[in-house]
């Protein structure tokens, strides 16, 4: 999408709206025109997504603009020059309060904040392009159906899943639900059964529903799973770690599960 | 060509428990090195096998688990070792560590690759490459799956949110690793006994013109995701019909279907 | 503490670095009609019958102990260590 | 061939009994490689948790200052524990010193740390595949794709025999002549650990328990205090496993969850589970010749444990074979060879040292202990003695009255009772 009409998309929700069209994501060029907008005014707070690409930026970004950063934030608080904030540390096990000196930098996990109501009057300006410092070619991936991240009923399917073939289930439920589905990273970048992922390296999804089926629950999976507000484990595997934090879990095979939920949902309707 | 590989031993979070108050049992959990890191250096004693290189690994923390790792990665095949000495390195903060890696860099280089894991296994934060990239002024691949290395340059596959880049970049470069990359090798005993007579270089951080910062007020406890854990069994025909009416009745009742 | 705790429990307690092939193979025809000591012995009982009575056994958990091995009366556990740096690693002992 | 893929004595395992070959090896300027499959030293031992101290005393100078000792031993206790209550003895010392308390892998890293402070070599991460044997000499080991040359090779590989077993040096042992090793360590903390069981900072209790919880199973229990932790865990025959179909896994629960210890044990944090096979065959089943030519075997692997009756002697007696195979080699090696008769100086001194004595005098323990009735009659007949003589009732009991109604609740004749009491005498 052309930087314009990004900018006009989030208007509204923001004070002053910076955009350049840069191309695919060149880090370094990205993060000059970062610099040139801090460069003219003085930033306390930089706040940056908790994905792959907004942990690139922050980092660039405040090792010389900030110096103190966190990651992985779900919860700040502000003293007078200073932040206190919560971030989830050891695979997302744990989570860490620390105080941040100002200016800092942080990574926000989605869901963390409800989205702010529009009604900020926005001046959109324009940053210049910046140098390329490497060649880039990006194939986007291709979303079939609803985007996880954007989607109320998330359906995943881990390494319980034996073939690609099988996944057709795990869409099926999905469709059912009129919710996405995703599946875990090794599945989708070993063996590349998918263009998205759920987990730290990937998507962080919040929905209402989260189905994990096949899944171990992997800390770094289960980072990007725990702001669902409701989570259900299928796994044959009783001492899978999943099952730790589920709300509802069966322990079963999952090729006799899922088919049984797919049948009772579809007579329902 | 010279590269330098980051390392961080970290607390392997999958074995981490806590006691009953939540307080991580960090005293019986494991220290090793990262597998991302695992892989970074692996990359780097590829490009040493086939382009040949001086491969310098360095980490910083004077902890047992500091001095491990980093004979753990001469055991491996990296030619020189290094720890920068900083007490409680657990609580430093992000740009300290990226910089005593870059003025390592400046003062024992030039180099022409810097290789780390793309986060490290216990914060994940996934900002110390960039930092270094930033404060080195080298270019930068972040998330790297597939990395060749040439000569002058460098390709790479990255795997991101909204799809796959694959980048080419001159060197010198600051280029993060994931731990889909390769499977790092398993040192032999040969490999281990000849790094035993190798040494792990001490450097301190006033030798680097380093300010060491912690972290303030650090608290660390189990991150409590309230949660109802019902768990129905699906072990015949009979159970499975079971439980999956009651899943589907108490995700009705939650309002959730 | 006065819980009993499933020994799936106590071995997630204890730390691992798994291999990703097993260093103990059982050759389940051997076990036909045997009474199956390795059952009752095996300290993370990670040998079990399934639902047709033939044999399991998941190396996952082993403590490498050699139990196995010693009490199999039919020579069925071909047993050896995980390779050097895998398997459980004891942090008291 | 390089100076590092030759060394003058190699030690299968880092073990105590490795470690300690080790050390003394390079102590007399051997060049010595110990290799160990742990991921780092320490990483595949279990014990109980008592390690004595004469041998150190005896051959480590300055070690009570370096060594990571938990806790000394003031208090040894016994239980008996029955269905109806328990009965226990204790015996506190003045002051302990004896006997201490400490974690394997933190001791052995202790001894690993000396090894290399002589110049030896503690490899990690290093399975031994096989001894490399030429023309009926041990001649080095194969681990992986590499090989590696030596004129000795110290088998120190543990309970688990596989590679002594595998070059015919020993039989794989019987059912009966090996126990399983089953322990939980328990976080507590120092203030509840000292409050609960009135103890000082470093002084400590062993326990040694029979009974109930064990089911009548041919074995013992244990208790131990660290600093910060508790191990629990009980060591019984493999027979009884095999045999009578008792679980192994529901063993160290089922005496972790009795009320006797319970309440010890409240509030902790169950922080490891382990296990590890026990040679428990004695005197009759130490390897004979435990040396030949090019190797020594020491320690566990040789069968060097001693189980008294009421104590379990192990990593002094592994200790003492690693220094008695170091001092061996070193005299064949200062006589230029590595047959099996020069070696054989080994088999002298551990004649004459305190392992084999030891083993020598409790010979018939093993026999003794394998009787049931121990571990079953004669707990419950303590337990209901103890319980008559104590009696709430309106009656009061004479001992001996109270001891009848026991033998006959048990039927068990008292002649049996003197015969086994006779056995006793003669064997722990």
């Amino acid at each position: 999408m052309p930087g314009r009409e990004l900018a006009e998309k989030v208007s509204g929700l923001y004070g002053e709206i910076y955009y350049s069209d840069l191309g695919p994501f060149d880090p370094l060029a990205y993060v000059s025109a970062l610099y040139e907008v801090a460069s003219s005014f003085s930033a306390d707070i930089a706040v940056f997504p908790c994905t792959g690409k907004g942990r690139v930026l922050a980092g660039l970004f405040s090792a010389k603009n900030s110096r103190s950063t966190a990651t992985d934030v779900y919860r700040v608080e502000s003293k007078k020059n200073s932040l206190v904030v919560r971030r989830l540390v050891y695979g997302g096990k744990a989570e860490a309060s620390l105080e941040l000196n100002l200016p800092a930098t942080l990574c926000l996990l989605q869901g963390s904040y409800a989205e702010a109501e529009a009604n900020l009057a926005s001046r959109i300006n324009k940053v210049s392009k910046q140098n390329q410092s490497c060649r880039v070619e990006f194939i986007p991936k291709k979303v079939e159906g609803i985007e996880p991240d954007k989607a109320e009923v998330v359906v995943v399917g881990g390494r319980g899943i034996r073939t690609k073939e099988d996944l057709k289930m795990i869409i099926e439920l999905a469709g059912i639900l009129k919710g996405a589905w995703s599946v875990t990273r090794p599945l989708a970048v070993d063996e590349g059964w998918s263009e998205t992922w759920i987990g730290i390296t990937g998507l962080t999804v919040s929905p209402k529903l989260y189905i994990g089926i096949g899944v171990s629950g992997q800390p770094h999976h289960m980072m990007g799973a725990r702001s669902s507000k409701i989570v259900v484990a299928i796994n044959s595997d009783r001492n899978a770690p999943i099952f730790e934090e589920c709300d509802y879990g069966i322990v079963g095979d999952l090729y006799v599960v899922v088919p049984e939920m797919i049948k009772r949902l579809k007579n329902v309707k | 060509m010279r590269i330098i590989v980051a390392l961080k031993p970290t607390y392997d979070v999958s074995q981490l428990k806590f006691d009953s108050e939540g307080v991580p049992l960090l005293d019986t959990c494991p220290v090793t090195l990262g597998e991302a890191d695992k892989c970074a250096l692996e990359e780097a004693l590829k490009v040493k096998g086939s382009l040949g290189a001086t491969v310098v690994a360095v980490t910083v923390g004077q902890s047992e688990a500091h001095i491990k790792g980093i004979k753990d990665a001469l055991a491996m095949g990296a030619d020189e070792g290094y720890i920068i000495k900083i007490n409680n390195a657990w609580n430093i903060s992000s740009i300290t560590v990226a910089n005593a890696i870059a003025r390592f860099a400046v003062v024992t280089g030039p180099y022409d690759i810097v290789f780390t894991g793309s986060g490290a296994g216990d914060t994940h934060s996934s900002i110390i490459g960039p930092m270094v990239s930033a404060l080195l002024g080298y270019r930068l691949v972040a998330n790297a799956d597939k990395v060749e290395v040439k000569e002058q340059k460098a390709t790479a596959k990255c795997t991101m949110e909204d799809g796959t880049y694959n980048y080419e970049v001159e060197f010198p470069a600051v280029i993060t690793v994931t731990s889909e990359a390769n499977e790092p090798r398993i040192p032999t005993l040969k490999a281990i006994l000849r790094s035993k007579n190798m040494q792990v270089k001490e450097i301190g951080p006033e030798q680097l013109g380093l300010s060491v910062e912690e972290y303030k007020d650090i608290k660390v406890i189990k991150h409590m995701v309230e949660r109802k854990r019902v768990i129905m069994e699906a072990s015949d025909q009979k159970s499975t019909e079971e439980s999956v009416v009651k899943l589907l009745t108490f995700l009705k009742d939650e309002g959730v279907i | 503490m006065s819980e009993r705790f499933s020994v799936e429990k106590r071995l997630s307690l204890t730390n691992f670095k798994l291999y990703d092939k097993p260093h103990i193979i059982v050759d389940y025809e051997k076990c036909e009609g045997c009474s199956r000591p390795c059952i009752s012995s095996c300290p993370a009982g990670l040998y079990s019958i399934d639902e047709r009575g033939k044999l399991r056994f998941n190396y996952e958990g082993c403590l490498e102990c050699g139990t196995c091995r010693l009490v199999c009366p039919r020579n069925a556990v071909k047993w050896e260590y995980p390779p050097g740096g895998f398997g459980v690693w004891y942090k008291f002992g | 061939m390089t100076e590092q893929e030759r060394f003058d004595a190699i030690v299968v395992g880092a073990g105590p009994s490795g470690l300690s070959a080790g050390y003394f090896l390079a102590k007399k300027g051997l060049n010595v490689a110990v290799l160990e499959r742990g991921t780092e030293v320490g990483s595949k031992n279990v014990f109980g948790g008592r390690i004595y101290a004469h041998v150190f005393d005896k051959n480590f100078q300055g070690w009570r200052n370096e060594a990571p000792v938990e806790r000394w031993v003031k208090k040894e206790k016994m239980a008996l524990l029955c269905k109806s209550g328990s009965v226990s003895f204790e015996f506190e010392r003045e002051k302990g010193q004896g006997s201490f308390t400490a974690f394997l892998n933190p001791f052995l890293n202790w001894l690993s740390s000396l090894v290399e402070s002589e110049g030896g070599t503690v490899a990690t991460g290093v399975k031994v595949d096989s001894i490399n044997f030429e023309n009926g000499y041990a001649r080095g080991v194969t681990a992986g794709p590499d090989k590696l040359e030596a004129d000795y090779v110290v088998i120190a590989e543990g309970a688990n025999t596989l590679l002594s077993e595998k070059h015919g040096i020993k039989r794989a042992p019987g059912l009966d002549e090996t126990s399983l090793g089953i322990k939980e360590v328990i976080k507590l903390g120092k203030d509840t650990i000292n409050k609960r069981l009135s103890l000082e900072d470093d002084e400590g209790v062993a326990q040694f328990i029979l009974g109930e919880p064990l089911q009548g199973l041919s074995g013992g229990g244990f208790f131990y205090t660290m600093k910060e932790y508790v191990t629990v865990g009980a060591v019984v025959r493999l027979s009884e496993f095999a045999r009578k179909r008792y679980n192994a896994k529901d063993l160290v629960e089922d005496l972790r969850l009795s009320p006797y210890l319970t309440k010890v044990l409240e509030g902790g944090t169950l922080v490891e589970y382990s296990a590890h096979l026990v040679p428990e065959s004695g005197f009759k089943g130490v390897l004979k010749k435990p040396y030949g030519n090019g190797f020594l075997v020491a320690g566990d692997a040789a069968g060097f444990l001693l189980n008294t009756g009421f104590t379990i002697r192990g990593v002094d007696m592994a200790v003492e074979s690693g220094r008695l195979a170091a001092e061996a080699i070193a005299k064949a090696h200062s006589e230029g060879g590595n047959s099996e008769e020069l070696l054989s100086s080994y088999g002298k001194l551990l004649d004459e040292s305190f392992i084999m004595k030891n083993l020598r005098k409790f010979s018939r323990t093993a026999d003794f202990l394998s009787d049931n009735k121990i571990y079953k009659n004669y707990v419950n007949l303590a337990c209901s003695t103890v319980k008559g003589v104590f009696d709430e009732g309106e009656e009061a009991k004479r001992a001996f009255e109270s001891f009848r109604k026991a033998l006959n609740i048990q039927g068990i004749s008292f002649l049996t009772v003197l015969k086994d009491a006779w056995e006793a005498y003669r064997s722990i």
